[in-house]
């Protein structure tokens, strides 16, 4: 994405001309209704900005916004993209199901899970995409969810303003196929018990009365109610700019129902961009070398002439 | 044995005959660790300066480093060197350096009748023709009766030789490939001047390392002219090849120049995203050292990262160039339908090697012929050029882009084994003779439709960065014109038709195929890609015995040239050469309705000349 | 309008006319969810229980729900049932059954003249209208005027029938496409038992729900019974269908009985590894369910997975089988190319789908014959069959195990989005017409060679856990016999030829194609997979006309039957019709050097049988 | 790999006729014969054994072995089998470039390495496969070095008797294009103090005199001087059994020459496996609808007789 400029656009603006076609209900429409606003509200040049999908019903999203965008093939996945930092922001839609092909089970489906390709229940352990994403040291990674738009808002934003491979999992619902997968994630009455709102430099406190919270047990996460002898101060606190991803990581193993799911940025580190590093090059080597001449470049070598 | 030699000159130094050739053909076999491909490269570089026409052919062990001395670990290094135009590294050779037994062993048999047979007689311990499975002394087989035997203490002459540059015996050892060099361009009467620079500018920071190479190279050249050894000597004029500056490329080689001249060309940055991949790789290293030319290489995690990436350069206005080989195009078919349906172009370079699977991996082959016409789902054609030796890869993948972006189409590249390998001189082309590679993106946003198209059938390539041109693409089927998505039954034909057009439509850009000796007649023998120098070779041969055959060679084989059916038609009989088992006879049969006769070779070899000429000798006797 | 209807009898409750006809197609058409599919499926088993011959089509939207009462969001589902054989589901309906104001619309022009129109007029609302794009009343229109429109208020009458089951106006409502459907059972003579006893298995545990079904049903049936609206009623009497037992199957189950099928005759479990695609998922979906065969599924992670589990799963002795559609056989060519070298036993199911690239998925095409025949890096034969209807997927799976285990060859099964959606009465076998597949294991260790092959051409299979079979394979081109690596190059021909030769062997495994019609004469039209029945039932009418035209079908399309070219040559003119560009056309013309007229279409739909009697008409006409 | 079996095999009874065709002085011949070793060691039944590999110098391995075995086509990465804990041993030979293709850098090359595809420096970030592994939640995960005969063999023993994905990575040196890229792993010199030998159960201690430990530091690990009130008891503990993977991560995270590099089991955990869980549903449905009877299958469903 471009950075900021000065004309102002609506979030109307970035809606393409195309009539979108999600199911009546599907978590999708926030997601892009959500990233309209973002495009509006960093001000970014719709012609420096193109979107990239794979194929599902997520994405389809491309079509819907008046940038330049491409619907390529299905799961040529970004994990190596976000090992190499490429500057580009990746937005898993986590449905835990397959949506366009009707209701598969997905890498992100639970264990046991029955769906028409698994009568009897997944044998299939779910990956964690965050957890991978991790493992790959992505820069920058965070997780939202569909209907909180003000929360997935401002998840996205600052993924869009990080230099380098942002990685958001969005927990969206698939009406159709696996509705309410993330009921414990959306539904107003326990949402504040079961996620863990992340903010940096504050201690892990969740709840509707926030009045739990998370410590450190050696290496792994416990779940400890506030008073009674515990306080704020002994509990984790989090650091999204850690250099080491071992908290990230720890913090994208905790699952719900065990422990409060986080939500918001997990990791948000600075390092060179594999763009940055290639036009590098290409300027050292011009730099070096001089602006590339052909004619120099065929005549060098061993050469002789003939008359 | 005998051969009876024809003296042609006297050597003034010492008297020693010197013979005139019109070429001749030099193998240098040793271990991998021998250092001939290093010594091969020099003797070519010194003959090309001197003028002669030449062909190379490398030898790679298929092991990266078999245990030495083995039958397995001979690596091998062919330059045919000649006073005119030649097409082919020669099917045999005039005089073999064989350093070890196992390098005699696996070469002897590509040594001519009368050849000479140079051999490092300090290899060969009992050990050592063990490794090479030699029971007894081999001079003593009926082989050698044959040829001529130079036995040279190399390893011995050489560690004296280098003995006052200090090196350490282990290290001085490791000049006798210069040694032997030495003795072959007293053979064939070469300067040394091209090799002592080389050396030079090589080793000038280790100084003992240049001065022993030195010494070696030396020695080895008195050695030919003070041993008594060798009763005649050669001399291979400079051949009248067309006026210019040469140099000398392997085909990868070309093909990487190709790409950066193509970027170029068209005022566009050269991404080229690969996975390496034998006989493939090398363009990827070329193209990694010539950054300063606006060239980005990506090194993708496999062949369907580097077809995505491809698509997605071209999408942002790249000239977008991926390269692999047989198996990994096959991996990249679903991605270059995608480049197919978006209309983006790109080039994809299929060096191909011996299949099917993992196959051959270090052996040639012409075997992806199918899969590049025909090998993706759907109605997907794309234009497939074939380059047709390794100085023709710089042309095949400048005309390609060329094409590529004129038709805003995916256009793949066929090369292979023996042409990317191989080398030959390649006369560097003048500015004017490569003019630029125009690219029409759109001006007026309100004229913009991302599908409509112009009269070559191309749409238009709008840029990311360009203000008012926002589209979106995909895989699906899209409108006519205006590119929205549509499962509308006629549309969809008109777009299939529209892209088959599209390819169709090429053919208005390939000259009329030349056919070489008479435009029609008894026979014609058709070849496409890296066989048109042996083919070529043995027709010229042919012809020059007076016999009715003609050669038509094509470049582009998809589509083909419009005037092709007509040129099939004016020879009785044509005969279609390739290497696998009929691919190209199998499309013009159904292209042409003709029934050709079929020469096919899948052995992991180029053909010789003369198994062209024979099969040719053949067809013309069986029609009398 | 006016229809002349010729009275048979007279129905004894309402003195109403039953007209007797020889066959009937119905379309049921609304919006996705409104149950179009349930509807159709059970007039289909009712027909078929009936005795009827049947074939049906559903047609569902590409988008999972596209906005309810939007054109895109319309779903189909089209029954034509008769009292001889059929091979089609109609190219038009006799009666429409159009739930919303959109489903009217995209499905009209399928109605014959004088068709039956019925709609749920309650459905006909202002904004209804509008999001089919409609302006004003539809039924003003000129093109309602050929056809009898029957407005019933199906969404009030089924409210009112459903009321004493209890349930809520919004469950109560979805009952709408059963009350349509007990319509149409009266309308064309129908029982309702069949459906009947379905409503109460399927919905027994849920009281209310069975009761609303039920009562739905009822009051469809005595709606058509009771209301003056039908002048006249249909009857189609059973068809005399060769005796034993049937089972409506679409394509895709077909195929999931055949593989579970291969797998029993075989005596080994059954491995389906597979990634999801439409149109092929189902099958995969059915076989998930079916664990107690002894069936693993395995939901890989990419096609790439699925097809090296399936050499995985037949390196171990299974019967191993993946199945997807275009996209997914371009990823799974390198490895089908590695089952090719390693000459291990497996079948590809590949249901074709539009395309090229991701295309029209929900759309059917025949365009990845040159795929399936030739899209491999190297010579990379292998056999190639197609499916000729929806039952026939039973038998194209069966035949594909039986040869792929004698020959030890991987085999591609051609179906496609058309035959794989579309159902037909599939005649159960009897176990006597399904011997055992054979598959020969070596048991002597001492004479055991992994490459030593036998009659067929065919190497042994020799599996982990057997003592004394250790050996080890891989996609390097192997030695004759022992199968360890080789890189000589008359082994690498060898290998090549012999592979080849395998291949060529299965046309000794098929049977002489049978030439429906005069075994010679004017016009031979040629087919191979899903376009079997359309292209039967054109030549059945023109040959009723009595017209001078035959028909033959390839099943088997690689290698092609031995007698075929003589066959083809005993016609004057031979006709290719195919779903795609000319690909048969194409590999006829070079087989055998002939040139046929070709019928080609590429949108994304089956040809009509008219289609087809137009171009035969044509011919014959420009042959006079 | 199957299990323990009477007759006494040796490690040359594993050993294939086919000639090892590995350049002089490759890691992979040890790592060769290690396994035949373990194999010996194990009375695994030949016939009840096979190895895969892809394509690379050290996918030539199955031809080595006197088993069951394919060698299959390039790079179809086991990652997968790791997250469905396939019951199956992958051992990853990393020498940290492509040897076969004679050269070029590989993901595990260092960022800025110089490689024939990377003459001014890999702007790649390296992937660890440890990590990656981790993070797909594999039930084993080990490292060990060629050279070190002794570890290497332990190591690949215990992998073998895992029941479940065992991904066990070696450093392996490729002598001819990427010598000694593991030497501080490798020389008697210095091994000790760039190592950090894992062991179940005990404080984490190296050095060749054994003098220093790994401290965590919330979450992140410290090099720590034993003594001078640096005790064993402020070390780390290793828990191979640890059912939370945090603690392997945190140690595959380490890397020389920040820290010691860890060798031996990062983690050993047991979970049924995908085999396991894919038969006991094939066992569930044959005894839920008794073995599969082809006849009753087709004729079930709605079916009618036509005489
Ligand atoms: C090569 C290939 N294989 C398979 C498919 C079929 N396919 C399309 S979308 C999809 C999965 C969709 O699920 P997901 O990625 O979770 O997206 P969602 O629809 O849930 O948004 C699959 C398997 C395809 N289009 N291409
Ligand atoms: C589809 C495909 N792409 C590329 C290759 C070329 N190739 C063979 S081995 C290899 C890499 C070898 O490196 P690695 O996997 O690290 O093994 P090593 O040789 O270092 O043991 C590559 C790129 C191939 N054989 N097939
Ligand atoms: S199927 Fe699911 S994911 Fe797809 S559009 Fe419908 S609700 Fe959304
Ligand atoms: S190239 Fe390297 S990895 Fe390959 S065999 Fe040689 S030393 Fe081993
Ligand atoms: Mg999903
Ligand atoms: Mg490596």
């Amino acid at each position: 994405m471009s950075t900021a400029e000065l004309p102002t656009l609506k979030p109307k603006d970035y809606k393409s001309d195309q009539e979108v076609r999600w199911c009546p209900g599907c978590g999708d429409y926030s997601i892009l209704l959500q990233l309209q606003k973002v495009c509006a509200d960093l001000r970014l040049k719709k012609e420096n900005t193109v979107f990239v999908s794979g194929i599902g019903c997520s994405s389809r999203f491309p079509y819907y916004m008046e940038t330049y965008a491409v619907h390529g093939i299905h799961g040529r996945a970004p994990a190596i993209a976000t090992r190499r930092n490429v500057n580009l922001k990746i937005i898993l839609f986590n449905n835990r199901i397959y949506g366009l092909t009707k209701g598969q089970y997905s890498p992100t489906s639970e264990l046991g899970k029955k769906t028409k390709s698994s009568p009897m229940g997944t044998v299939d352990y779910p990956m964690h995409p965050l957890c991978i994403a991790i493992g790959a040291e992505a820069t920058f990674v965070a997780r939202s969810v569909d209907v909180d738009v003000k929360h997935l808002q401002e998840t996205l934003r600052r993924a869009a303003l990080h230099r380098g491979t942002a990685y958001v999992e969005v927990y969206q619902d698939c009406n159709v196929f696996n509705h309410d997968a993330f009921a414990f994630a959306t539904e107003r009455s326990v949402r504040d018990d079961n996620l863990l709102y992340l903010e940096h430099g504050k201690p892990m406190i969740f709840g509707k009365e926030r009045n739990k919270g998370i410590r450190l047990n050696g290496t792994t996460p416990e779940v400890v109610q506030l008073g009674a002898g515990v306080t704020a101060d002994d509990l984790l606190i989090h650091d999204e700019k850690a250099p080491e991803p071992t908290l990230a990581y720890l913090l994208s193993r905790m699952r719900y129902p065990e422990f409060p799911e986080p939500v918001g940025v997990f990791r948000a580190v600075e390092q060179p961009t594999y763009d940055d590093m290639v036009m590098e090059q290409v300027r050292a080597a011009e730099a070096k070398h001089g602006q590339g001449d052909l004619m120099k470049l065929f005549n060098s070598g061993e050469t002789w002439t003939v008359n | 044995m005998t051969t009876t030699l024809a003296a042609d000159s006297i050597d003034s130094s010492k008297s020693r005959r010197v013979e005139e050739l019109p070429h001749a053909a030099v193998r240098f076999a040793g271990d991998s660790g021998d250092g001939m491909q290093l010594a091969g490269t020099q003797f070519t570089n010194t003959s090309a300066v001197l003028g002669n026409d030449i062909a190379t052919l490398p030898d790679y062990p298929a092991e990266i480093r078999a245990p030495a001395g083995t039958l397995a670990g001979v690596s091998g290094f062919q330059i045919n060197f000649s006073n005119h135009n030649i097409h082919t590294p020669g099917d045999k050779v005039d005089a073999l350096i064989a350093m070890n037994p196992a390098a005699m062993k696996t070469n002897l048999k590509d040594l001519i009748d009368g050849g000479i047979l140079i051999v490092n007689i300090d290899e060969f311990t009992p050990i050592a023709l063990q490794k090479a499975k030699y029971e007894g002394d081999p001079f003593e087989l009926p082989e050698f009766q044959r040829v001529r035997v130079y036995k040279v203490p190399i390893s011995k002459h050489t560690l004296e030789a280098v003995k006052e540059s200090g090196l350490a015996p282990k290290e001085a050892e490791r000049c006798k490939n210069i040694y032997a060099l030495g003795i072959v361009f007293w053979l064939y009467d070469r300067p040394l001047e091209t090799t002592l620079k080389w050396i030079h500018s090589k080793f000038g920071s280790k100084a003992g390392v240049a001065k022993a190479n030195e010494l070696a190279l030396r020695a080895g050249y008195n050695f030919g002219e003070t041993a008594e050894l060798f009763p005649v000597r050669y001399k291979v004029r400079k051949a009248s090849l067309p006026p210019g500056r040469y140099r000398n490329v392997t085909g990868n080689q070309a093909a990487a120049l190709g790409c950066v001249a193509a970027a170029k060309l068209a005022g566009k940055p050269l991404v080229y995203s690969s996975y390496p991949i034998t006989p493939a790789s090398e363009i990827l290293q070329e193209l990694s050292a010539l950054k300063a030319f606006n060239v980005r290489t990506f090194q993708a995690e496999d062949e369907i990262a580097a077809m995505c990436s491809t698509v997605g350069a071209a999408f942002t206005g790249a000239i977008a160039v991926t390269g692999t080989s047989g198996p990994g195009v096959a991996l990249k078919q679903e991605g270059i339908g995608l480049a197919v349906i978006l209309e983006l172009p790109s080039l994809i370079i299929n060096v191909q090697r011996g299949g099917p699977s993992t196959g051959l991996p270090t052996k040639t082959e012409q075997a992806d012929l199918w899969q590049a016409v025909m090998g993706r789902n759907g109605e997907c054609p794309m234009p497939v050029i074939a380059a047709e030796s390794p100085a023709d890869c710089f042309w095949a993948v400048v005309d390609a882009a060329r094409i590529a972006v004129k038709y805003m189409t995916p256009v793949m590249v066929l090369s292979d084994g023996y042409v990317a390998n191989g080398s030959e001189p390649w006369r560097i082309p003048t500015e004017a003779e490569l003019p630029p590679i125009a690219s029409r993106h759109p001006t007026d946003p309100a004229e913009f439709q991302p599908y409509l198209r112009d009269a070559h059938g191309s749409r238009p390539w709008a840029l990311p960065g360009t203000p008012g041109f926002q589209h979106r693409v995909g895989g699906l089927e899209k409108e006519h014109v205006t590119g929205d998505i549509s499962y509308d039954p006629a549309n969809h034909q008109l777009m299939v038709d529209l892209r088959a057009q599209k390819v169709a439509n090429v053919a208005k850009d390939i000259p009329t195929p030349e056919v070489y000796g008479d435009p029609q007649g008894e026979l014609l023998v058709v070849t496409w890609g890296g066989t048109f120098g042996t083919v070529r070779t043995a027709v010229e041969r042919a012809r020059d015995e007076g016999k009715s055959v003609s050669h038509l060679h094509l470049r582009w084989v998809n589509p083909m040239p419009s005037q092709l059916g007509e040129i099939l038609a004016r020879f009785r009989t044509v005969l279609v050469a390739e290497l696998n088992m009929g691919q190209l006879e199998f499309l013009l049969r159904a292209q042409y309705l003709i029934e050709p006769l079929a020469l096919h070779k899948v052995q992991g070899k180029p053909f010789q000349v003369a198994e062209i000429q024979q099969k040719i000798d053949e067809i013309l006797s069986g029609m009398k």
